[in-house]
């Protein structure tokens, strides 16, 4: 396993594999019975337009220490076992994965509680933004719900 | 020395990803809106009304944080991570 | 891909890619933009003891009739685009993979309400048996909660 | 004749897997649960103690299912599938 995979936060540009990454997190304990992932990928429709490509931009170090700060609050206020966060940046096409949140539990409602906790957050303080690419050109997404 | 960085849709307003200020020693987040308001209006006016947040070593700040010699202040569009 | 992986309800004995199973789901629609999961691993420990083995049976044919039943009633009742669950029987050792939820929504939100409310029917209403062995020997779980 | 399955915990109750029984063209879960109190009490006290659920061709059943020569009854103890 490279030493990427050890870091339980991460922004790359790279994609990722949700079953290594499932992987590294049921090495964490013998204990986890749960495990919720929340994967978010790239959709065709926009408020009615299509989307031909999205892009995603961070501000380095501040995004990475918002997502840790994001991680050890899940962990500490859902009594978690662990949680690991990658966000992808760069070009992405419709279909590929953008966002993934693995959270480890001993058992399934607080893993469900901490991933849905944990994607609402990371939209609301990590500084990440998304540009859609449509036919009346490139936008920057202002106003995601 | 102070750098100021300019992130997603700000880019294109300022007309630049990153500068370089010499404010003197020690300023506020709220004296140097009212030096951009100068220079980019835009960018001053989202500022004060709060359109955008700022961040100081990449702490989210408030106009009275205080801004100094070596710190890097970055301007910070509504976040728009995540799908959807 | 192989024809087992067209169907999106099924008990088997060998072990799944969650991987393999989100990029089937994908290929459903190209308005997807999240997809929750619910993956149950073998726990180590059960009521203070230590379980050295899990095994599964199933009601054949009664327990994939309900998994559909569940499956259609999710698509339906939280407006997701589609749900695949897969159960496995036979003997699973400690953090091996039990059972795996995928349920994808155009938005996330309805994606984690159907796939939470899938694995609590999936306990109530489907006829599948768990077999916990300790050092005092093998017994039937009653009483799940 | 009908079919009787027995699952999980009640394979080791009632001594077996699964056995035939001829109960004529048409019965009752009642009355089969009855029958059953003769040969093997603790499964028609659990049936008529609804601590277990009785199937009858994969379908859950009441006390006053009927059942129909051919059918296939299942003994059904709690569900335990899922992990924890």
């Amino acid at each position: 396993m490279s030493s990427v995979m050890e870091s339980k936060v991460r922004i790359q540009r790279e994609d990722f594999s949700v079953t290594d990454e499932i992987e590294a997190m049921k090495k964490v304990s013998r204990n986890i019975g749960g495990i919720v992932v929340f994967l978010g990928t790239g959709r065709e429709m926009s408020k009615g337009q299509n989307i031909t490509k999205l892009s995603f931009e961070h501000y380095p170090k501040m995004a990475e220490k918002k997502l840790e700060e994001l991680r050890l609050k899940a962990i500490d206020d859902y009594k978690i076992i662990d949680m690991s966060i990658i966000h992808r940046i760069g070009e992405i096409d419709i279909g590929e994965n953008i966002v993934l949140i693995v959270a480890a539990g001993e058992h399934r409602k607080e893993a469900f509680s901490a991933c849905e906790w944990a994607i609402t957050e990371l939209k609301r303080t990590t500084p990440i933004w998304k540009s859609e690419t449509t036919s009346t050109g490139e936008v920057w997404v202002q106003d995601t719900p | 020395m102070i750098t100021l960085k300019y992130f997603a849709s700000l880019k294109s307003i300022a007309g630049k990803e990153e500068e370089q200020l010499d404010l003197g020693n020690e300023t506020t987040v709220q004296k140097l809106s009212e030096i951009l308001a100068k220079t980019t209006p835009q960018i001053g006016e989202m500022i004060q009304g709060k359109k955008i947040l700022v961040s100081v070593n990449q702490d989210v700040a408030t106009l009275d944080t205080v801004i100094h010699d070596g710190d890097e202040v970055a301007f910070l569009p509504p976040f728009s991570g995540g799908s959807q």
